[in-house]
């Protein structure tokens, strides 16, 4: 069961113009992931795009792993053109994952961000308190299967083409306010996750947030994803992607 | 069978396939995909005396057919490297080479004898890519005289094999490997990433937070190949050749153009395997070709022009 | 409407996108693709005072995202182009640039009295990426006593606008920068190909004729930036960017790290339109980014590193 | 009509494992290609591989273009994997073409050359004596439809594994006595087109020859594919690909 595997596309379909969902079978026993984990992915069949791109497990089933995907540059664009049948390299799965919730819990997803927490919705069915937000409607996704895992979804959007109008963090302190002691967990652009580290800090309740970092090997190795912590310099490959909110030295 | 033994110098290794310092961890981070029993060496991530916290991110870039990298020489220090590294790579039956750099000579002199003393460590490599802070920061390894002090205080203090990593950031190449090879040098690797920088244009700024890196990669192996074969009709020490090797085929050309054994770095991000691949793929070359012997194929290079 | 007309010297320019010299023939291959009229500049493939040969075949081979070529300079000599390949060119509203070349700074000194003669050539663009004759054959553009004695002869017998096209192969490109500017340069092309090798391994020789070629093509496209951005810091004249250009955004990297105007090389072969098409995609980004005039992006980067 | 146009994959099938056939649609109305001329194709979606690879016009019907290939190195490698409904950017045509035989004509054919001849021998349907030879069978393609157009055909491999064990040249020899006077039209590895020219050249007849070099532009700027000839050196993308053999410094 080496982490280094290939796989067989068997779906790469579009969920809407910026989004699409791919789904692989790989060609031997592989480990199984975990809410929060990662994988590093071969997107192209030539040396540019060169390096493997890090996708977040969205959910797996028996023998196939899914992910999704917001198209983006060089990397996403090659990866979107692959066909059914084509073989990949994978590695993974990678990085820590998120602590289980022990009761109900909050969840705040910034675009793409969803990805990372939808395995964690899914486990740990009708439990989340979703805030999800985007900058519009189109950069929202899997809106139907998120309301369906969460406990309740407050969509928001920065011009309010979808849900509230505004940031998805307005949306966390009435969370916040509602389920006292909730457990936040949180996953999109880094200025989002420093507002959420900000506005849970002093209540005293545990805050996890998944990091992004150019990644090169995904594997520990190269050093090229480090964050400042408390605890001196971490990986987010390694000892990441989910670190402790108070943890990290914004 | 076709035999895969080179000797650097005073090192014998039981084939070409080194790991390029900085591309592979201190080995551990590979363990689980490669058996490190089958590399020739392992040269480990760039060793100071004093641990280093490095640049801050974005430290990694792709470009076209390569990468920039500005990791800024993050490194836990010699002394955490000889004491939780070491004992693990201590276990294989592999060459264990330090890859080490400083600020100053003094701090590459002490480097070197503190990691000639340590049990498991079988060469160094000098990094001399990195800027001298007792004479306005100019790189070690693209001045002579620099060069040529740096190399020769750490000889003076080392009985290990001691490999010269050079720039290739400079005019003449191969003049700056026949300074190594006078200073002292046993071997030189050749070469280390060459200067680059990505701008993000919506921002006005670079992409990375130190402004520049240095690009590694297949963009960059034809200009390795050569700086190769142009080291390799100036000295006659070995050569390690590195630069954009990603497959049995790369290597055999940088081998054919004067290389005794090479290094993979970039290679090992894109496909942990990629050593021990291209370790196979030799082997399945040269029977391909019946050379019984890889040592046959080093320097093999004819041209018409001189 | 934005200002896209931009000044190399004294030499007005509509737009900044030139052709970069070899790559574009003398214009007219182009001209079934390419509106002539809508090109910053043209510059030609590089002169001499005499045909050229050039090298023998193979002289073209791919690279990973980029080719080496060594043409070796084939041309049909400084008095055929004015007869018989200026007169085409003088059609257009375009200024013509002509590159030239020589083995001695004689032949360079008068290639450039003839050129400067001619009716129609508005620039002169030296390329000092060839080997001095007389003096061992070093290359001129790397060495600076070298380049000071042939620029500042040039300089001497020659009004038009002089560009001095830089070598990549050097340790401290903006040091030959600053040589060219107090020669008389009154603005410098950065960058020429680098210096690069590819080897076909089952027959052990270099795949092309001449052993080794220039590598040009994105996979440069880093090195060229950074190249550009030290020559920025190191002179004042204009600089004119260039290395692996394929889109409008690769064009406005160049600027942003300091070029005046851009030239396109290899990515004509791509796309015969790449000139045109690069030069509407600036347009079109500044009128996104509301930069009514382009020489507000030139040198525009801010980075938090001196 | 421009000679830079994209074009739309139709088909991109396997003609055996190391021959495809790639039809494509021009998206505008294009100039007509002659027998010998070739077009510039782009062959991936990346930098990698970067230049377009030249190909020879294997057949052209209203408004479709046909090639005919071999699948090489990269540049072949990532050609072949693109699929129907792709769009790629052409340059063509390109060169010179055969000059039109009178009467019959004998053509030689190596290897993949048979796509350079195939649209003579389609032209002058049934007049060529066509030599058609390489190493071995596998290294044969489009065997029944060269029988077809052609008047008769000889088959040679080097190892014998179909038609007759030996050279094509050899078959030349018999042509040349059997039709004196008939012109030669060759295309294939340069080593066989040197001994075509040889065994022509005292006889006084016209041999034409299709030559190969690297090609960046494949338009006559780079100066890349350059040949010596008695007038001077030639491009071969822009005088050629065809040359009267007897003007060639081989
Ligand atoms: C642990 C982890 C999990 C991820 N999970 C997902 C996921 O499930 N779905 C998804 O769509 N995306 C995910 N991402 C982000 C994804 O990796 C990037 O969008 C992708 O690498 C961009 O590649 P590209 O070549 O298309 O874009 P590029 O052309 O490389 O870059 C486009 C833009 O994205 C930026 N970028 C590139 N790589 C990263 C990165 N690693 N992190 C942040 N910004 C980056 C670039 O600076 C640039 O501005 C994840 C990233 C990490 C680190
Ligand atoms: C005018 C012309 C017409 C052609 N017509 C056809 C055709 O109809 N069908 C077909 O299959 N091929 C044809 N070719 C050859 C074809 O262009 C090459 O096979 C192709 O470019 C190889 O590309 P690659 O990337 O797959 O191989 P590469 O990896 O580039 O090279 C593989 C091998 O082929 C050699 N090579 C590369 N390019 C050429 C070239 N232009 N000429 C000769 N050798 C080369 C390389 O040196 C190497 O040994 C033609 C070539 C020319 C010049
Ligand atoms: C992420 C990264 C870190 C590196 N760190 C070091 C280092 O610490 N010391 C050193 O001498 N070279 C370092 N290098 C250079 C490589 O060892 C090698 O010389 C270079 O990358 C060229 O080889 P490649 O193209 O196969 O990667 C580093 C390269 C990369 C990509
Ligand atoms: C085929 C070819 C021929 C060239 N000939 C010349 C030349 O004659 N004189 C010159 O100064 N530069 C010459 N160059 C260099 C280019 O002008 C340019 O500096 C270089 O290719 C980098 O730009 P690019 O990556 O956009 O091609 C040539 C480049 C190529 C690819
Ligand atoms: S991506 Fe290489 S250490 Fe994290
Ligand atoms: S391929 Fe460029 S001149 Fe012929």
């Amino acid at each position: 069961m080496s982490r280094s595997f290939s796989a067989t596309i068997l779906h790469n379909d579009y969920q809407s113009s910026l989004f699409k969902r791919l789904v692989v079978k790989p060609s031997s026993t592989v480990i199984l992931p975990k809410p929060g984990q990662f994988y590093m992915l071969q997107t192209g069949d030539s040396f540019d795009p060169l390096l493997k791109r890090p996708f977040s497990i969205f959910s797996y089933e028996e023998n196939t792993l899914h992910f999704l995907y917001r198209i983006r540059g060089k990397g996403t664009h090659s990866l979107s053109k692959l066909k059914e049948g084509t073989d990949i390299q994978l590695i993974g799965p990678l990085g820590n994952s998120y602590p289980a919730p022990e009761g109900d819990f909050i969840a705040v997803a910034g675009g793409i961000g969803i990805a990372s927490l939808f395995p964690l919705l899914q486990k740990f069915e009708k439990r989340a308190h979703l805030c999800y937000g985007a900058r519009n409607k189109a950069e929202l996704v899997m809106v139907d299967e998120a309301r369906k895992a969460a406990k309740e979804l407050f969509i928001a959007t920065d011009d309010g083409s979808a849900g509230g109008k505004g940031f998805v963090t307005e949306y966390l302190k009435h969370c916040l306010d509602s389920f006292p002691g909730a457990p936040v967990y949180a996953c999109g652009p880094t200025p989002m996750l420093h507002i959420v580290a900000k506005k849970v800090r002093d209540r005293g309740i545990p805050c996890y947030v998944s990091l992004e970092e150019h990644m090169a090997c995904g594997i520990g190795a190269c050093l090229g994803c480090v964050v400042k912590t408390t605890a001196g310099q971490k990986r987010v490959c390694k000892e990441g992607p989910v670190f402790a909110a108070e943890e990290i030295i914004w | 069978m076709v035999n895969l033994a080179v000797e650097i110098g005073p090192l014998k290794l039981k084939n070409p396939v080194m790991t390029a310092s900085g591309t592979f961890g201190y080995g551990e981070e590979y363990a689980e995909f490669v058996d490190l029993n089958r590399l020739g060496a392992i040269v480990v991530k760039g060793l100071s005396l004093t641990p280093r916290e490095g640049n801050p991110t974005p430290r990694i870039v792709e470009t076209p057919a390569g990468m920039l990298n500005a990791i800024g020489l993050q490194n836990i220090g010699v002394r955490a490297f000889i004491k939780e590294k070491l004992p693990f790579l201590r276990q294989f039956d592999t060459p264990v080479i330090a890859n080490f750099f400083g600020d100053t000579i003094d701090e590459y002199v002490q480097a070197a004898e503190e990691l000639s003393a340590a049990d498991g460590v079988r060469a160094l490599e000098m990094n001399i890519s990195c800027p001298n802070k007792q004479a306005g920061w100019i790189v070690f390894g693209t001045d002579p005289k620099t060069m040529d002090q740096v190399v020769g205080a750490v000889r003076n203090v080392t009985k290990l094999p001691l490999i010269v990593k050079l720039s290739p950031n400079v005019t003449d190449i191969g003049c700056m490997a026949k300074v190594a090879e006078d200073s002292g040098a046993d071997a030189v690797s050749v070469m280390n990433t060459i200067t680059g920088m990505v701008i993000d244009i919506r921002r006005r700024k670079p992409v990375l937070a130190n402004a520049t890196g240095g690009l590694s990669g297949p963009a960059i192996r034809p200009i390795a190949v050569r700086m190769v074969w142009e080291v390799y009709k100036a000295v006659k020490i070995p050569i390690i050749g590195m630069g954009g090797i990603m497959t049995a085929h790369d290597a055999i050309e940088f081998m054919i153009a004067g290389a005794r054994a090479v290094a993979v770095g970039t290679a090992n991000f894109i496909m942990p395997t990629a050593t021990t691949d291209i370790c196979d793929g030799i082997e399945a070359f040269l029977k391909e070709e019946r050379i019984s012997d890889i040592n046959d194929l080093i320097g093999s290079l004819t041209t018409s022009k001189k």
